[in-house]
């Protein structure tokens, strides 16, 4: 009853390609969410550029509502949404949606605490120069934090890797699904080991082109 | 720590599956009353539950079919053995939007589950339903891969058991306990076929009590396992499942051939 | 035109309260170079930082080119910011920009087009001397090759007002040279008024129009750099002045003068033309004296020529008195006495 | 049929106690072990004061060949050591192993990203000074940082709460299992919301005690 | 002892590479202090860190007490570390430490026990003049305190050696005064070798025993501080010394003074000792001639008297022209042309 691997393969090899398309869907769109609300977060701190205690408060609180749901009954509660979204509440691009939400709010905790470490005297040079926030946002605190912002969206990748086993409760597909379904539930170590390497394999290869950017950016 | 010797001051843990939860609390009590300390392990994950039971670290589970139960054995090449029956109830095939097998249009999709078992009892039905054919001899752990007909070009999406239900405002067709139907509030004049438990065929599905080998004979795990059978444990299951689900008293025989035979498929 | 009006800042509250700036009324005219010296603390950053609104001001108002600037609307204050140029005592260069990125980078958030934006850079950077480091980021860069770079970027879009904390102190005699003789080409050619911090006392003899002395965050003295020093009126700007005017003789050396020089030892100090004078050899030869110049200088100042000189007077000492006398009546004269260590005893 | 609220909040009071005892000793036991592990990624780096390519590169592997794994199946991988170490593989204490791998890790990248933004100046004064490696760890590396880290844990420790869900599926308990076991699998809208909004009041709690620190600590 | 064997530092790799220090060889006394100068990007900051090893000399020998450091182990060097207090031209105070804390962290690296610590701490406080600011931390102080921290710092555990980049950039004449006092004093109570980097000339003389110039990397030239202030070989020492000697007349002003005065213009140039004789009157009166003095200096260096005074000679060109050839027999005597904008002119 274990798989048999001729025909397995072409499967793996798909669920290669969803897990790939799902991680650098979500990716992008969380990071851009959760980049967004990081610098949120950064700037209505208190004495930042745009300090503000309401805007402040109420982006953490509702980061902090998000983030601690079991992503299970997350996706369950966003299934309207992902349904309106997406079109149906099944398969990889139905949880594309839930794990964007979930991805997004752990980026921008990431951001937050990698901001927080600009020098603000930067920050202060530019502002005597007229810099407006929006100006402050992107040739300043993006760029000067660029270095440990990599590593964090690297940090959020290989976790998506991981987190993207979850598609597979709504049906949808990737290795973590496969690795669930045929190695897991169905006692099949073959097939674990071979998606568990596989993942790894990706994990690897995102968090060397992450060390290798940051380094590049980081000029130290 | 876990004891396999049956001795009233002991305790013994039961591990169950979580979705069933209020009959345990009545069982705790019955047990109570016998003189039995028993410990309900509640356990969402199916897979865990049986290798804590094969290393002791729980007496009995309840949380599994013996098709579940027969696989597990099988393919960790252990002996777990059925001590009684608990629940058993039809499964169905829901829709929202159609009210006829007949109706389902081609290529619309299809809801099953993804664990083994029930992804085989799901393509089972979809197929004396008469929607696909299977392989010969498929057994009852069938997958979208023995799949041989599928006339209607059905999308058959597989996904977590407890999805299922959830998602079928999104399919033409979702394979559903109709107990589960219950407690998610569908409607059950949605179902358009469903199987029927005591069967032959339901037999695999029948939710069992099971201990290791060495523990059958143990006089305070058997008498937990008829325990079960209490009226007000009954009727409080059948309340739970708004009557979809009861407790079903098998004998441990046929259970033990049933396993048997599943195991050698 | 930048107007301190009883302009107060407080850090910290409650207990730990910091009065870094205290009641300051102060005008900087347009199209003048204004120096402000003082302690280390003293609260001149802060002053400074003021001026475009880094710090606001716990009290009082500054008027910068007419406009309130504490009441204004941030796209106002946006705007007015972008007409000052401003050197950071810690520089403040991007991290994440080469010296070329940081040059632009005022030029490109005035939307400057790239070619223009260029040539300017390509411009600047010949005129800081860092040509040939262009592509290099901060940290690959000299303490004051940090500073040319700082300079560079807030000179980049011509402003209009220019304030400068320390702009020099990282660089060398002969840069800093450099550096002012641009600042006053800038200021006179384009009329920028430019507001300066140093701690180098020939830095504000050498641009510097008109000075303020700031202790312990009150501005205690301020006006035309010639008469402030020619004539301060406070300990701590003699002191500063004295840093400067090398008219402060060491005590070791004074006594072993005292020991050498049997004659009468004077200071003579000269202002505004008097030095263009040949008195001393017109005395000399009157009274038939000798004249022995010990120690001192005349300087430069505002194009007037300004100084001290310790001479030795040889010759009976009723002559001495009376050549004393007359050169009185022409320049001041003090005697120097004992153990002369510093200026403030003289002029005290 | 839905829970029984009279009989039901015993049941939650207890989860919560199980909920935060698994975070703070996961929270406890992985900080060790993460900010160890990100400790040597920093100071071994290209450049930095213990340079040590095959060190990096090892911990670099060891670390992204756990994260990308689906938590469910290295629980089950680890099992065995779970059972060694912890005597059990169910419960609240046996779940705080294979939690604490997988924070340990998270943490190590947190930690990591979080020491790059120190400016190289203060560890070359540390250096100057004749300050030993672990002394530089401790005396300059850590408190220089502790502003961005103490973020960091608090991010990991929202994952913490909303991980705890996972880790009680297999009898861990907590709150998260139950808002798994009686809300999700039962279908039981209030608990799912009553246990959520408690592990959102954690979350919260957490964060406000992060936010408050770091900003103490950031001197900013 | 510090000594320098032929060190050359080169940063980056091929095609982009900077020589910082080339070729450099100098040797730094026990007990002496030692002044680097020389232009911003000379290489002054990379040679000083290559004497703790904070650069890795490229090519090249450095001894450091008897010792190539280079190749000591890490505990030998820790060890030395110790013992060397650095000044950094960018302070690198720990923002997590307050004032007191940054000062008690190489004591408590040292292991001194917390009473010692705190004592000490008190009193370097006390000596920098930032004992109200002791619960501070770094970001809350102005750029000169942040400085005294820096120095306090440096010198908390009485290093062997004390190696300054810059230490006094950010302070004001008066606070400059005290440090430089503070550092002769350690230097000559507990015999500590100083290795100092400034672009203050007045810090060269005021404390320095010998002096080496950079140019590009290199040692252009080094010696006694009396040496190369009174005999400066290369242009770039004479433009620096001129900085701090005002014997440096800007055209504009000399213009005016030959229009001015009809008088022929000289430079008088005193070393050691000669400036002590009251030639001006004797002259003055043996020619019957008129001495105006217009600008210049006469300075105090290491307990010699040094300058330069620009006179104007008023008599008939004859008696001018003797007059100078006799005071040429007793100092150097140069006349003063059209415009004289560079020392160099004259001196070249
Ligand atoms: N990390 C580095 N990478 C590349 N080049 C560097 C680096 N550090 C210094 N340099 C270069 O080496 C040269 C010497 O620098 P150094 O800091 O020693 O100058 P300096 O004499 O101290 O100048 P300043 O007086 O301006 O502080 C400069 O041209 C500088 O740009
Ligand atoms: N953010 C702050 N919080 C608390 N005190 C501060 C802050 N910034 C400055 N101060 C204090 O205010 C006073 C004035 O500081 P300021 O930087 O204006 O001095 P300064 O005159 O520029 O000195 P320096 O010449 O040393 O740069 C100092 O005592 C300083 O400690
Ligand atoms: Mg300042
Ligand atoms: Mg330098």
């Amino acid at each position: 009853m274990k798989v048999d691997w001729t025909t397995f393969w072409p499967k793996i090899v798909e669920a290669l390609g969803e897990t790939i398309i799902m991680v650098i869907l979500t990716l992008l769109i969380a990071s851009m969410i959760g980049i967004g609300i990081g610098l949120m977060f950064f700037v209505t701190r208190e004495g930042n550029i745009l300090e503000n205690k309401t805007v402040f408060s109420i982006l953490n609180i509702l980061v902090n509502v998000i983030r601690p749901i079991p992503f299970i009954i997350l996706l369950v509660a966003v299934s309207p949404l992902t349904r309106t979204l997406m079109g149906t509440t099944i398969g990889t691009m139905a949880a594309v949606f839930p794990m964007t939400i979930a991805a997004s709010f752990a980026i921008a905790r990431v951001v937050e605490s990698n901001l927080v470490s600009i020098q603000p005297g930067v920050i202060e040079a530019a502002q005597a120069m007229g810099a407006n926030p929006v100006q402050i946002i992107f040739t300043v605190l993006i760029p000067e934090a660029l270095g440990p912002l990599i590593l964090g969206l690297t940090f959020i990748t290989v976790a998506l890797i991981d987190f993207s086993a979850m598609a597979g409760t709504v049906g949808g597909g990737g290795l973590g699904a496969i690795a669930m379904s045929y190695g897991y539930q169905r006692f099949d170590t073959s097939v674990m080991v071979v998606t568990i390497v596989i993942l790894i394999v990706l994990a690897q290869g995102a968090q060397y082109l992450g060390n290798y950017l940051s380094r590049f950016f980081l000029r130290r | 720590s876990s004891s396999a010797e049956g001795n009233d001051e002991k305790l013994v843990k039961l591990g169950v599956s979580s979705a069933d939860g209020p009959v345990w609390d009545l069982l705790v009590e019955k047990a109570k009353s016998e003189g039995i300390n028993l410990e309900i392990i509640e356990l969402v994950d199916w897979q865990l539950p049986n290798d804590a039971l094969v290393n002791g670290e729980i007496d009995i589970n309840a949380f599994q079919h013996l098709a579940f139960l027969s696989q597990y054995n099988v393919q960790r090449d252990a002996n777990l053995v059925p001590i009684g029956s608990s629940f058993v109830g039809p499964k169905g095939l829901y829709s929202e939007k159609y009210n006829e097998i007949s109706e389902i249009p081609n290529g619309a999709s299809v809801a099953i589950s993804n664990d083994p078992a029930n992804m085989g009892l799901d393509l089972s039905l979809l197929e004396s339903a008469g929607l696909i054919e299977l392989k010969d001899g498929v057994g009852i752990f069938g997958t979208t891969e023995d799949v041989t007909n599928n006339p209607k070009k059905l999308e058959i999406n597989a996904m977590n058991a407890q999805q299922t239900p959830r998602a079928l405002e999104d399919v033409a067709l979702s394979a559903i306990y109709n107990s589960i139907a219950g407690r998610a509030g569908i409607d059950p004049n949605n179902v358009l076929y469903e199987n029927d438990p005591l069967s032959i065929e339901g037999l695999p599905y029948v939710n069992v009590f099971a201990v290791r080998a060495e523990d059958v004979e143990n006089e305070t795990y058997k008498k937990v396992a008829t325990l079960i059978q209490d009226p007000e444990i009954k009727e409080a299951y059948k309340k739970d499942t708004a009557g979809q689900g009861e407790v079903v008293d098998v004998s441990v025989k046929d259970l033990k051939q049933t396993l048997e035979r599943l195991m050698n498929e | 035109m930048i107007k301190f009006d009883k302009v107060t800042k407080t850090f910290g509250s409650d207990g730990q309260e910091v009065h870094a700036v205290k009641d300051v009324s102060l005008t900087i005219n347009k199209g003048e170079i204004f120096g402000i010296i003082g302690f280390s603390g003293a609260g001149k950053s802060t002053l400074l930082r003021l001026v475009n609104l880094l710090e606001r001001p716990t009290f009082g108002k500054i008027i910068v080119n007419e406009k309130e600037i504490s009441t204004i609307s941030q796209t106002e204050l946006r705007k007015l910011r972008s007409r000052i140029g401003m050197i950071f005592q810690s520089f403040n260069l991007l991290s994440s920009r080469n010296v070329a990125g940081n040059i632009a980078y005022p030029l490109k958030l005035a939307k400057v087009p790239k070619d223009k934006r260029d040539e300017r850079v390509e411009e600047l950077l010949r005129f800081v001397g860092l040509e040939d480091k262009v592509n290099k980021y901060p940290e690959q860069l000299s303490g004051g090759q940090k500073q040319r770079v700082g300079i560079a970027r807030a000179l980049a879009t011509s402003p209009d007002i220019l304030i400068c904390d320390e702009a020099t102190s990282a660089l060398d005699p002969e840069t800093t040279e450099e550096i002012l003789n641009l600042l006053k080409k800038v200021n006179k050619e384009y009329d920028i008024t430019i507001l300066l911090i140093t701690h180098e006392m020939h830095v504000i003899r050498s641009i510097c129009s008109r000075v303020a002395v700031m202790e312990d965050g009150k501005v205690i003295e301020q006006g035309n750099v010639y008469d402030i020093f020619s004539n301060p009126q406070s300990k701590t700007t003699r002191n500063f002045i004295s840093s400067v005017l090398n008219d402060n003789l060491s005590p070791r050396l004074l006594d072993r003068l005292h020991r050498e020089h049997s004659g009468n030892i004077y200071r003579l100090i000269f202002t505004g033309g008097v030095s263009s004078k040949p008195i001393i050899s017109q005395i000399a030869k009157k009274y038939n004296l000798d004249f022995n110049i010990m120690y001192g200088s005349i300087h430069e100042l505002q194009d007037q020529l300004y100084g001290n000189l310790i001479v030795e007077l040889i010759g009976t000492d009723s002559i001495v008195k009376e050549a004393v006398n007359e050169l009185r009546e022409i320049v001041e004269v003090k005697e120097v006495l004992g153990s002369e260590s510093r200026l403030d005893h003289v002029l005290a």
